[in-house]
């Protein structure tokens, strides 16, 4: 009689355990709710929440998306409720759930972060915290965090002296080199790193000639990004050892287990999930798949096993 | 409150009016009956161009033992639903839904008054058979306009059953010449706040108009709004509409998960 | 009787006059030949030819392109003949067109770069010439010449001290800041400004785990990337007073004019031409009748007329 | 040399074998009269998904008073072909072609060898075809392999014509259980290296095995190289293949603009 074992699809992020390597992205997958109508939150590797601030954010005026070639760009403003409202009104629905939660951060400014991270770090249910860099730091002319290694350095250690939880720094491709920054937060605390975040761009209404979103740039997310974050978490991967997750225009299985094989520990779904809300269920099978038909156990055996 | 994602089969995809379409679409039965207000993602089956699926209203919608069929009223004005105009029987697209909220119907009232701006009869063509069950026609008043007679379109089924139906045209090559909110305001009076339920879907400019025809009235409006959209499930905060919040204070809406139907009152246009 | 008067196409970049703004883009039309059987290169603006270098270059191994989402990857290597057979078997093929045709080029070394551009200088029949920068520095461990703003400046002057034609410079879009270089390019003499090259990608073979071009990355172009182009043209009109070329994910009339739009002066195809080798016509004609039912009879009257 | 762009209409798309389509595509009738060997670069009209075309021999080509029928022989391997084998009839394509050097053709010789391996039959049938309108039948031998018998394609016409035609599979399912390279070397001796004429196609590692046998041998063999495209008209450098030149140094041609018929003993494999 032929036996087929599962494979083993459980990884390590550092102190973090997850069931498997399918995460969803920030911003992209609400605070949960939205896609439980659709798809057994339980299944997933880890939710991601929306970007969360110290204070309730209205985001920004409409028109805040706009389609592009094999991709979307949008200009939200990180519109969210708050971290108060967050721990009151959406963390008791994610506990009901047997997975893990990490929430998203951001501030304008270190003692922003500072704040949110202590904050979080004793709700109940809060997993890890994903420091979000790609925002501009008022105090500094406007300056992404993320765009220079001092500082995204100061964001890690920030957040890092504020909480026990497990911190992730999710970098910016809006970089000369994404690999020096990689290795600033790494050295600063960070117990993983995951990228990237949208790439920015434009899109311009040739019959108003006036941008197509409000705030006239937006970040461009999809398929369309895809080469550029496979290069960065290739030119990341090389360079620290902390756990990588890959995020970046995954649609399917495949495109997954790309990331994956150049090193990446977990993956994040982002955009997908607008098109397909069972995308991370549809992932989580065919890498299983994958790995059953290459008689592949444990996916980590397939971790950063890409021959260059 | 979840839809569902079905393939479905294109039965039918004609041009029945100038950039006009209507397409019909076969799908599993298990399709939920949708609400009239309701609206469907499309987009084609397998392919990243268009990427991202387009909110369309249910127009009509029957379902048999082995299928139902959802029919798609949709105007042609970009790249997503010129493709679409493009698709050919036979050809698979797949469609998520039924989503948002339909139409809040309240009960009897002396009058029920439709205005619908162009393309903007899709979802309220829908809502007129639906209410028939429940109402007579003699309460029923229709106002249409359209730019022109040649895009004057979805008028055949509410047409049957409003008794009083008004049509207008930009150029008055049909019906009258002038705008149709500014036709419905010449007939206001006739009808009495408490007791006339209106519902209106068409062009941002005609919504604003109404909105300041009715804004000094009691009239209650429900709209049916548009805005771009990714997800069309509440997830990606993109198709915000700017809402009137209780103390006074404002806030950004959904329009795919907590519309596409709102207040006309409670509606913020300018930000 | 009413009377149609085509509207006015010609355009200027500094002393270079062009008939329209539709010029090809370096590496995506050759040397000119390979697309004259298929429309009439007297229509072009101007014709950008493949880079050159001061040896012949072999170029990278196969396979060097790959589909992604929307684009393509290319690590060709800058093949070419060099500059020498450049003047002796391709010249004389573009003097028999009336058009204008600039000379890419490029350089492990400023050296190199300088021997180049005063071989091209002297040749009859190159109007202009268009430095890509996009390349490693050999002698500075491998630095992007582009990336960093005095090198791009440095380069731009050896150049610049070589040659009495306009010097065009090609930016790469790999960095934190394009403003940045741009204006270390304008100060150092740049007559105009060309953007954006390719940003570069990677794409894994999911069978053999190893990456789809030899080369591991390569450059993504295709309209993938028009979103990113757009944001950067519009940070550098903003910044510089040269003319800007617009490069990127150009297919269509409409895409071109978002760039006109935007503030470049012209712009260049490149990828389309692959798809759709009459594209560059297309496009002029699509200006021109987009200028025509607009009622407007100069392209130059909405060239910077954005209004965010 | 310049191919012509033409909007073509899809008249039969089948599944011939597991895996395998044989699609039918009506063109203009200036459409130009191809070359065995020639390809054409096909995508679907108007979509950027997938995004370059994909290149194809031509399997066929007949030309009437109003149009052309191009057929196209192609197996699914990837996104583009997939996408390709859903395509409905009626679909339209963008057709681009014909592309790149046929076959060239020498004089009378006393054998004519063709050897295919799985898909790469398709540009040798219409070589085949074509020799015929001016060598006997008697001169041609055909060796064909494929995985196994579900995957044996594109025999029907070859087969009519070439008076010795050898099957062969991986899995032995049909024909001799044997490797295509190997059944042709155990023929070798019958044929006279200075009088034969061989064109083959299939495999990468098939044409590699094929260069080795024939490597001491005074055979001249012609082969059809498969590489990614992009344009298809030699602009993009992208389809490199390494060519050995004159003074034993190499470079790299363009298989679509400089073949994709090239000499096999001029190919480089390893670099
Ligand atoms: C709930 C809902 C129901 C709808 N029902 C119908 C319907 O029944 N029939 C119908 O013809 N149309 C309907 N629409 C509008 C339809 O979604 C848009 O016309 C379509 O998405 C445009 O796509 P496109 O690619 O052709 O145009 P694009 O090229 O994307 O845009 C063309 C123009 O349309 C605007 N536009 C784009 N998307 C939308 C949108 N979602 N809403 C409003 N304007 C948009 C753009 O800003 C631009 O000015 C509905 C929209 C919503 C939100
Ligand atoms: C001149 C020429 C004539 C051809 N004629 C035919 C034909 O008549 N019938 C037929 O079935 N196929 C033919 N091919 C091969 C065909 O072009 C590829 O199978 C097709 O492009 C694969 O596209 P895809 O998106 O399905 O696969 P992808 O997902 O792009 O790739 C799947 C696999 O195929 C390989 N591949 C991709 N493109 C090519 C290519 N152009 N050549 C070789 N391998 C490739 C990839 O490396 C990968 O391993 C021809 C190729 C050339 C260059
Ligand atoms: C609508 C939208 C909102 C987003 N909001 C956030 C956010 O709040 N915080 C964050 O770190 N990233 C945010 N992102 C970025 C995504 O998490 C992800 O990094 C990016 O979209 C790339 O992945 P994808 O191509 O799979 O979407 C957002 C993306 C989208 C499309
Ligand atoms: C195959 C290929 C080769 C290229 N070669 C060069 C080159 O030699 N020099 C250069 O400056 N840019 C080169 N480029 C970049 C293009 O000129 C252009 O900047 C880029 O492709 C973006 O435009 P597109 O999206 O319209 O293609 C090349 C691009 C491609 C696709
Ligand atoms: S379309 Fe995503 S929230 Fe409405
Ligand atoms: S495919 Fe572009 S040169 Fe051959």
């Amino acid at each position: 009689m032929k036996e087929t074992i599962s494979p083993r699809m459980t990884v390590n992020l550092g102190q973090l355990k997850l069931k498997n390597p399918v995460m969803t992205a920030s911003g992209t997958f609400g605070y949960g709710e939205e896609y439980a109508g659709y798809i057994d939150l339980n299944k997933l590797g880890a939710i991601v929440v929306k970007g969360l601030s110290l204070k309730p954010r209205l985001g920004n005026p409409p028109p805040r998306i706009m389609e592009t070639t094999g991709g979307m760009l949008n200009a939200v403003g990180l519109q969210n409720i708050g971290v108060d409202a967050f721990i009151e009104e959406k963390l008791p629905f994610l506990r009901k759930y047997a997975v893990a939660v990490i929430a998203n951060i951001y501030g304008e400014t270190y003692d922003e972060y500072k704040k949110v991270a202590k904050i979080l770090s004793s709700a109940k249910g809060v997993h890890a915290l994903e420091v979000n860099i790609s925002c501009p730091n008022v105090k500094n002319g406007g300056v992404i965090f993320g765009s220079d290694p001092k500082i995204a350095a100061r964001v890690t250690r920030t957040v890092k002296d504020e909480t026990s939880l497990p911190v992730i720094v999710k970098l910016t491709p809006n970089v000369t080199d994404i690999a020096v920054i990689a290795e600033a937060v790494e050295k600063a605390g960070a117990d993983a790193i995951s990228l990237i975040n949208t790439l920015t761009g434009m899109a311009i209404d040739l019959k108003t000639r006036k941008p197509h979103l409000r705030n006239i740039t937006g970040g461009l997310s999809g398929p369309a990004i895809k080469p550029i974050a496979l290069r960065m978490v290739w030119e990341v991967v090389q360079r620290v050892s902390v756990p990588v997750i890959g995020i970046g225009g995954i649609m399917t299985a495949q495109d997954a287990l790309e990331f994956l094989i150049l090193g990446a520990q977990a993956v994040q779904i982002g955009t997908a999930n607008f098109i397909n809300p069972h995308a991370t269920m549809e992932i989580i099978e065919g890498i299983k798949d994958y790995l059953t038909v290459n008689k592949i156990k444990d996916v980590n055996d397939i971790i950063g096993t890409f021959r260059p | 409150m979840a839809g569902k994602i079905y393939i479905g089969e294109i039965s039918k995809n004609e041009e029945i009016q100038e950039d006009c379409f209507l397409m019909k679409v076969k799908v599993a039965a298990s399709f939920e009956n949708p609400l009239p207000g309701q609206f469907v993602m499309i987009r084609i089956a397998g392919l990243n161009d268009p990427f991202l699926s387009r909110p369309i209203s249910i127009y009509s919608f029957s379902c048999g033992e082995n299928f139902c069929l959802i029919e798609l009223l949709y105007r042609v004005v970009g790249k997503g639903t010129q493709i679409m105009a493009g698709l050919i029987e036979g050809s698979q697209v797949e469609i998520h839904g039924p989503l948002g909220n339909g139409f809040e119907i309240s009960d009897v009232r002396e009058n029920i008054v439709f205005i619908a701006g162009g393309i903007g009869i899709a979802p309220l063509s829908l809502l007129v058979e639906n209410l028939h069950r429940r109402f007579p026609s003699s309460l029923m008043t229709l106002y249409s306009g359209a730019q022109r007679a040649s895009s004057v379109v979805g008028l055949d089924r509410p047409q049957k059953i409003c008794h009083d139906v008004n049509v207008c045209t930009d150029d008055g090559s049909m019906g009258e010449k002038n705008l149709v909110t500014q036709v419905f305001q010449k007939d206001m009076k006739k009808f009495s706040p408490a007791n006339t339920s209106i519902y209106a879907c068409g062009p941002r400019e005609m919504l604003i108009s109404l909105a300041k025809i009715l804004s000094k009235s009691k009239f209650s409006c429900q709209v049916s709004l548009e805005e771009r959209m990714a997800c069309g499930t509440g997830a990606c905060a993109g198709c915000a509409v700017a809402i009137k919040y209780e103390q006074g204070i404002s806030c950004y809406k959904r329009v795919c998960a907590d519309g596409p139907v709102f207040n006309l009152a409670d509606i913020i246009w300018e930000y």
